[in-house]
């Protein structure tokens, strides 16, 4: 395998790996950590943790009110981490919110278009898919209760795809929004996001991409894909927990009206009538996660930094391997067609649940996930009993993937 | 007072045992076979108030108050799981509720799997003794303390 | 002065600044940093910045639903946080809900319990005070705009206290929640929040106290305070920013309703129902902070090692030598009378705009806060321009005041 | 095109004067002084409308088509932002919005004033200059380019 790497000279994983300091970790005594959950949370490089300690070390004040030079700094931090999150996804600066992350995202918006909507909600419907995050669903839910909106869903075809011909037919004149999954994280399909929103505007509904598991390896472009709104988190594209971002096109955000309240989200408060910010700060209230947003700006330059290209093709050659050698196994079952370069695997083995081979690999030091991913409703209809989930990132080695396949037969004879 | 094993001589000799297999290989095969030990699971108590809380698999618990002590039955759908249940109902079956409820909180450690299964909380183990110790709480105040 | 501490013999404030690597810098060329808006935030201790490099380089994982050595390590890491949270505060585990920060918190109280009530917002009243911050006023508003709910603000008396002769007129039979803040971050006023949450309990209603401004030099026992619910941030008390609490007292927390829909706060998911996990976990929606929660943990530990009641005594010192001396320059009004060991004060100086002296002072090295401080209406009553408020914190010496009251002489000598 | 200086050389001069001062002080005393200079600013326009967004001190900034080019009338309730704007129009005043529109963007730091004013952002030089150019963008419209 090492020597078959026509598709990716660029990238010299080995030096990239020395970027990450817990890949040198040992677990349970004396394994060598197998990291195989990166579709839950990225690892961190070296470049990342050390900008966040720099933060604090050097900076750290709180932003945009303070006048003094560490006030000064830090919103220029804070603002240049904007501008960095617009240039990777082809947005403006003042088309990107800062959140706490992908769930954050997705309640803001589900709240705020939803109070925008206001009554229109009762007669209309919201379109998502079956493959959706809980983070996609349940915000739409209580949206739901609250106003009696309608939820489609949109089918899988048995091969782990959305079925298009159904979501051609579900999005409709009464259809207010439709919101999809850009990288499924449980299955690794890669959605056809941008007829989705062609379709969504042109029944003039509101389009938004989680794009939590595409931006650690896809180029994404706002402008292309066409949505009003993308959806992601830090920790899953190398950078610290406790921020994300939610780009809202500039028209759909100066339309919003605010989600939280607080410090820094107003133009003026009185007990009898608060006027609120334009802009994203609108929805920034109170004080924001500033050393996050520098971490999550180192982090995307460190990724804008690598050719992405490279990186999926990469990742699609651990994909592939994974795939392959999964399929090889008698009594293994891999979830869906569609991997692509998402380095995310489903598979189940028969008469076995889940946790037991999650349990048993974690003694051999590989890092997978079981359950359901939170994605119940698609494990309802793919595998009740869950799925082992093994999602591979840049820095994963071909060495790790045969690392993971030794522990996994020996898993497997234990078991059956 | 009945004349089998404490919980700390249970706990013991399930824990010597494991200990004494070659390596988690073994080991998985030794636990898997305790879960295959169990009685039967009575059907009409696989039910959703029976499942612990916590576990990825299903685990079903019940507990009945015989004579005073507490007999379980168990079930899981995950082999070792279904192992990991068993040993916790082998240590504490057909004790009394003080019993159960005076013994100590690191059987996990005790046992050797606190350690190597970092799977404590996700396997459910300590959901497990949690949940036979509130079992124990509420059928103690059916019985004379 | 330096001879002069005789309240607070153990404390060597020397050795606690080598604790703080920001305080060693130069800005503006040559010009020692003296750090005095600490309530804005304050600075970290390397021993936060270390365990938050640490949790990156060594455990980094998602909690909860991982089954390997990292989750492991990481859900304990996680979970032993909120223990610690909750013995600083006297509260149990199962009533620490991890937010963003003190702004999300009071967002999340004013939503769940907003939800809760229902129809009876619109028969009922919540009480607030003249002197919150935007924090603990806006949630409430848009509370009020979507309900009805009539807000009632308690005065201040003149010398920036609360008018507690009012306040047990406004709290009625119909009040709904009383929520007022324990030490003013623009007054330093520290209010007697237990009175107010004992008359809000007289009459059923719910209490909230916001302790962002108290928790990094009081002992804080919501037994004690006797309040449904208190709030802080991390980042004011040492800690990261990006994360803060809510404790809300057992019996009001499984009361609630959730208040953000995604991943980890659900017991079940389809698209027809979908059930809500118990306990804080029902408010943590998707990846938690987890980097946040360990740094705030380390925060609190570092807090808790120090003697409260000498940081309580030192910094009373602070305060009444900042007091003493802005009283000693003529034309100089310090706003409140009730600065107690708050380390805050607020002040103006005859026909100067607070931000000139802010701009000035910042020549020289010194930070200060110049403007509203997220308190508008309170500044609508005391000095509609703002106020420069300087604020000390445990690492603030005697030298540093000294630096700050040489610089503003200067300044006034151009000002004036 | 007219005799007076550019906007180059009139950030120069005022550069090269504050420069010359031996230190901070006397430089804010200068700053203070070109303030005061200021014209009385015509109480009609004292409006809302007119308010510099993003400024903690209330500035205002009023221009003004005359003959092509904009004249700016501007005030402060706060005295070195006063003199901060008093700076920027007396750079910028009588120019053409296309003149205005050409203008560097670092016309704080040619001034050695973002520097050593942290307070670039917060004193609003910053917005009082996109100010400027957004009525230049504005009154450009209004005048054959
Ligand atoms: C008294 C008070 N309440 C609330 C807040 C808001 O806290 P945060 O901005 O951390 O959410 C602050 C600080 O800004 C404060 O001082
Ligand atoms: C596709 C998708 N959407 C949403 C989320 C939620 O992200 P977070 O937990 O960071 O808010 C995740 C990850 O958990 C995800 O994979």
């Amino acid at each position: 395998m090492h020597l078959t790497q026509p598709s990716a000279p660029l990238l010299d994983i080995a030096a990239i790996r020395t970027e990450f300091p817990i890949l040198q970790r040992m677990v349970h005594g004396n394994k060598p950590l197998v990291y195989l959950d990166n579709a839950a949370t990225t690892q961190k490089p070296t470049v990342v943790i050390d900008s966040i300690s720099e933060f604090y070390r050097q900076h750290n004040a709180n932003a945009h009110r303070a006048g003094h030079v560490l006030g000064a700094e830090v919103t220029s931090m804070y603002e240049r981490a904007r501008e960095v999150v617009a240039e990777s996804i082809g947005a403006r600066a003042d088309e990107v919110v800062f959140t706490r992350g992908t769930t954050e995202s997705l309640n803001l918006l589900a709240t705020s278009i939803g109070a925008r909507l206001g009554p229109r909600l009762a007669e209309g419907n919201i379109v998502l898919t079956e493959m959706e995050h809980h983070a996609n669903i349940v915000p739409w839910q209580m949206l739901r209760e609250r106003s009696g909106v309608e939820i489609r869903v949109i089918p899988l075809t048995d091969d782990g795809a959305l079925d298009m011909g159904r979501a051609s037919q579900l999005i409709d004149a009464s259809t207010l929004v439709v919101s999809c999954v850009q990288v499924s994280n449980t299955l690794g399909t890669e959605n056809d996001v941008s007829t989705l929103c062609q379709w969504a505007h042109a029944v003039g509904a509101i389009s938004i991409v989680d794009a939590a598991q595409s931006v650690s390896s896809m180029a994404i472009d706002v402008q292309q894909i066409g949505c009003d709104a993308l959806v992601f988190s830090g920790h899953k594209v190398y950078g610290p927990m406790g921020i994300g971002c939610a780009f809202i096109r500039r028209e759909l955000l100066s339309d919003l009206p605010p989600y939280q309240g607080g410090g820094s989200m107003i133009t003026n408060v009185s007990f009898d009538k608060t006027t609120y910010a334009d802009g994203p700060m609108r929805f920034e209230a109170g004080t924001p996660n500033i050393e996050g947003a520098v971490g999550l700006c180192t982090a995307l330059q460190w990724r804008n930094a690598l050719d992405l290209r490279d990186v999926q093709s990469y990742k699609k050659m651990l994909t592939d391997e994974l795939v392959a050698g999964l399929r090889l196994r008698s009594g293994v079952h891999v979830h869906g067609a569609h991997h692509g370069h998402s380095g995310i695997v489903s598979f189940s083995i028969d008469g076995v649940h889940p946790q037991d081979v999650g349990i048993m690999l974690d003694t051999h030091g590989v890092a997978v996930r079981t359950g359901h991913h939170c994605t119940m409703p698609l494990m309802k209809r793919i595998a009740p009993q869950g799925t082992v989930r093994v999602s591979a990132a840049v820095y994963t080695s071909h060495d790790e993937i045969a690392q993971f396949f030794h522990a996994l037969d020996r898993v497997m004879k234990v078991l059956l | 007072m009945s004349t089998t094993k404490t919980i700390a001589e249970a706990t013991y000799e399930i824990a010597s045992m494991l200990e004494a297999l070659p390596d988690w290989e073994e080991r998985f095969s030794a636990i898997m076979s305790m879960g295959k030990g169990l009685a039967p699971y009575p059907e009409e108590f696989r039910r959703d108030d029976f499942l612990i809380k916590g576990c990825q698999a299903q685990v079903w618990l019940f507990p009945r108050l015989v004579d005073g002590r507490i007999h379980f039955e168990a079930d899981s759908d995950a082999l070792i799981v279904k192992g990991l249940v068993a040993i916790v109902v082998q240590i504490m079956q057909d004790r009394t509720p003080q019993e159960i409820l005076a013994a100590p909180k690191d059987i996990p450690e005790q046992l050797g799997l606190a350690q190597h299964l970092s799977q404590n909380r996700a396997s459910g183990l300590s959901s497990m003794l949690k949940q036979i110790r509130l079992y124990a709480v509420a059928l103690s105040m059916r019985t004379p303390s």
